[in-house]
């Protein structure tokens, strides 16, 4: 019997990780590896709340895989992003990347 | 409480354990390959978690977009940009204490956040009797008008979206 | 059996279990003289030039990247698929559609020339 | 509880009989039962992965006109043994600069990844692993986990031929995941379910119930030529590539390692034949006779998994025939091929099917399987035409760019 309340937990444990991640790295690269631990967190708290909430409606899992196209897409983008920069700059530095900067 | 019960609750120890403790090696491994490969092991630790909480279409999902795509795309993008990896130097940028603190600031809220709620401690709902195919009912509600139709449509749209934008941006050639 | 991923589970682990156990033998009645020229690198008899780590083309990131974004519209399908034998036709036509959008970022990339093997 | 009928169940009963005599909890005792299962199925599809060996020596002889092995035993057949005894006395040497966890993993998650796919393999009417409702993607899934251990042992191999070797498999084989994950959209449509054993019933038992190669031709080429490419076999097999990369990514492994790949990879495609059986030729149906009257006896387990046994092993010989055949292809031309032409024709072939499955099913059988087959061949030949025309075009414009030096040199 797992009460809801580990799961929630859980899942703030892993988005705090996460977080820490997006803040602290340096490589931008690493900066998107915790933004995927941070979706993976919420996802986490869709399915547990799907499940202890009302599982005969599909709402929670229909959230959860519109939140892997996002994830993909997410990814898609900043990789791309990392990897343009790199190509201009010799750089994966997030600090160092500061064309736009005035 | 029954030896299934216990098992469930080893099984979930098991799974958090390593999703958090992988998790905890992605942002502090000083090689990058080795951080994506731990990132692979705390998407297999959700991936089981998942599979406690019966959704066996998330399960499958779960490996084969997060551990089959976007892991190797992150490997791919790693091998990439590896002239300038810097393993040796620091990773953590200069302000990663204040981070932490963020980061634990967060933890903290949220878990006091949840725990005043009221629903915080249920019990699992149980599964109702007659739903012999989850996955179908899952494609039902994803096609039905009433529910989930237009997300569907958008979600394309949002795909094509990145697909255009991220060959766009990767793809400068001349 | 209510959870069929504990099957999968146990399958997992002694499907695990069983090439460990193979490769466990081996190293205990294969002979052990290790030395420095066996443990070099294998590079057809030359001596190793450079960092293993070689530049790569980003050509096959391109690729990775249009086999996640369809990997994704794959998991959209399925479940699209098994629903469409019990709902009216116009089921069949919202996946066609959704195929359909997709399909135009295929052909963006194609004519942009990102899947040329330059 | 008869034991012709059902005999994985009555075995099954008969185990936790004993052990519920021992005073051995219910949920215990089953737990032990399927343990036992399983074990016994590995250790059986382990065996069948020795005989691959030799079937696979044998036939390769065949193809080059020799004799293959011969000495030990008839037919050689204890030679496989012979090859064991020899892996697991040969010394294991790991290079001095590799990843010592990672390289050690990769093996081992390459065999576990093939293994895991006899748990949803259904081998008779009453006998598989688990009938999962997922099973279709649960197959893409472990080929995710396989081509994760190709990049794992190219890089901790740390070795410029193993990491070209396996960026090349991997991106072969994630390029051909995209027409194999939409070939097995087609029958997962046709039977509405993604579970195997429901795949398997609906060919039989169905509304048309008729195979599904007679359904959608064309889905199973897609599925056998991506397939193919996934098990990363010739002409796929640009990762070994002798001449140019030695072998690929498993360059630095040696003993019992290396024959973790080597019989992964035999083991993967024998088991690829296995789904061609059960995803388009029936499965273990024995042509759909046992539903006749009077032949009902051949529904036996029995028979049932001879039946997909010598499906799989049909497959296998397919996979192989055109493995020792076809020279290996460029990666550009392996590339091109399955982007410009298989991705597009596969998404066309989906729509297809997902339009007129709806329109045609309330015309008898005949019309349903008729209409499917004629359409699929249809949108075949157009393919075709549409190649055809420009592989003419390319060809003009190379000799008119040949034709002009040529004459402006003759005048």
């Amino acid at each position: 019997m797992i009460p809801l309340s580990w799961y929630l937990i859980l899942s703030a444990a892993l988005f705090s990780i996460g977080l820490f991640g997006v803040l602290a790295r340096r490589n931008a690269i690493a900066i998107l590896m915790g933004i995927e631990l941070m979706l993976n967190a919420v996802n986490i708290n869709l399915v547990s709340f799907w499940r202890y909430g009302s599982p005969a409606e599909m709402s929670g899992q229909v959230f959860a895989i519109i939140v892997f196209a996002v994830a993909a897409a997410e990814v898609a983008v900043g990789l791309a992003l990392v990897i343009s920069v790199y190509r201009r700059r010799k750089t994966v530095v997030a600090n160092e990347i500061d064309m736009m900067k005035w | 409480m029954t030896a299934e019960q216990i098992i469930q609750q080893i099984l979930f120890f098991i799974s958090a354990a390593l999703t958090l403790g992988s998790a905890v090696m992605v942002v502090a491994t000083r090689k990058l390959i080795q951080a994506a490969l731990w990132l692979i092991v705390s998407l297999f630790g959700v991936a089981v978690l998942y599979a406690l909480l019966d959704a066996s279409f998330l399960v499958v999902v779960q490996v084969v977009v997060y551990i089959g795509a976007i892991a190797i795309l992150f490997i791919f993008a790693v091998m990439l940009t590896q002239r300038d990896q810097r393993d040796k130097g620091p990773q953590l940028n200069k302000s990663w204490v204040l981070a932490a603190l963020v980061g634990l600031a967060t933890f903290g809220g949220l878990t006091f956040l949840v725990s005043s709620w009221t629903g915080f401690g249920a019990a699992a709902a149980p599964i109702p009797a007659g739903t012999v195919d989850m996955v179908a009912d899952l494609g039902t509600a994803l096609v039905s008008v009433d529910q989930y139709v237009l997300p569907f449509e958008v979600a394309s749209v949002l795909l094509l979206a990145a697909l255009i934008g991220a060959i766009y941006v990767a793809y400068n050639r001349k | 059996m209510p959870n069929p991923w504990v099957f999968i589970g146990l399958f997992i682990i002694i499907a695990a279990i069983i090439p460990i156990g193979a490769i466990v033998v081996a190293l205990i009645l294969g002979p052990k003289k290790p030395n420095p020229i066996k443990q070099s690198t294998y590079e057809c008899g030359l001596e190793t030039v450079g960092d293993s780590l070689v530049q790569f083309k980003a050509q096959y990131y391109v690729f990775a990247l249009a086999f996640l974004i369809f990997d994704v519209e794959a998991v959209f399908l399925f479940p699209w698929a098994i629903a469409m034998n019990k709902m009216p036709l116009y089921v069949a036509l919202e996946g066609v559609i959704f195929i359909v959008i997709l399909v135009a970022g295929l052909v963006y990339t194609w004519r942009k020339g990102a899947l040329e093997w330059v | 509880m008869n034991f012709w009928n059902d005999p994985v169940a009555f075995i099954a009963d008969w185990l936790s009989g004993i052990f519920a005599g021992w005073g051995m909890p219910e949920f215990w005792s089953n737990l032990l039962v399927f343990a036992i299962g399983i074990f016994v199925l590995i250790a059986a599809i382990m065996v069948v992965d020795i005989f691959l060996v030799w079937i696979e020596r044998k036939v390769v002889a065949r193809f080059q006109d020799r004799l293959g092995p011969n000495r030990l035993g008839p037919y050689g057949l204890i030679q496989p043994f012979a090859d064991i005894i020899k892996l697991l006395i040969k010394e294991d040497i790991t290079p001095r600069t590799a990843d010592k966890v990672v390289y050690n993993l990769a093996p081992i998650l390459s065999m576990s990844s093939v293994l895991i796919l006899w748990a949803i393999i259904p081998l008779a009417p009453l006998a598989w692993g688990v009938d999962l409702n997922v099973g279709v993607l649960y197959l893409v899934a472990a080929g995710a986990i396989g081509a994760l251990s190709i990049i794992m042992a190219g890089w901790a191999s740390d070795n410029k031929y193993a990491l070209l070797g396996a960026f090349r498999q991997v991106a072969t084989m994630i390029s051909y995941e995209i027409p194999m994950v939409a070939a097995l959209l087609i029958p997962v449509m046709l039977a509405g379910t993604m579970s195997m054993q429901g795949i398997v019933e609906a060919q039989t038992f169905g509304e048309p119930g008729v195979w599904f190669i007679l359904v959608a031709p064309l889905a199973a080429l897609i599925f056998a030529i991506s397939s193919i490419a996934e098990l990363g076999r010739s002409p796929f097999d640009l990762n070994e590539a002798e001449s140019e990369l030695v072998s690929g990514y498993h360059i630095e492994y040696s003993g019992m390692k290396f024959g973790m790949f080597y019989a992964g990879e035999l083991l993967h495609a024998f088991t690829f034949g296995g789904f061609w059986g059960i995803l388009f030729f029936g499965g273990y149906s024995v042509f759909g006779l046992e539903t006749l009257p009077g032949l009902q006896w051949l529904s036996s387990p029995f028979i049932a998994v001879f039946m997909i046994l010598v499906k799989a092993l049909v497959g296998y010989w397919i996979i192989m025939w055109v493995k020792y055949t076809v020279p290996r292809i460029r990666i550009d031309h392996m590339l091109a091929f399955n982007w410009k032409i298989l991705v597009p024709l596969s998404f066309t072939l989906i729509m297809l099917v997902a339009v007129l499955n709806k329109l045609l099913l309330g015309y008898g059988t005949l019309v349903y399987v008729a209409g499917m087959f004629l359409a699929n061949v249809l949108l075949a030949i157009v393919t075709i035409m549409i190649l055809g025309a420009y592989a003419r075009r390319q060809r003009l414009a190379e000799e008119a760019a040949l034709q002009i030096p040529a004459r402006a040199a003759g005048d």
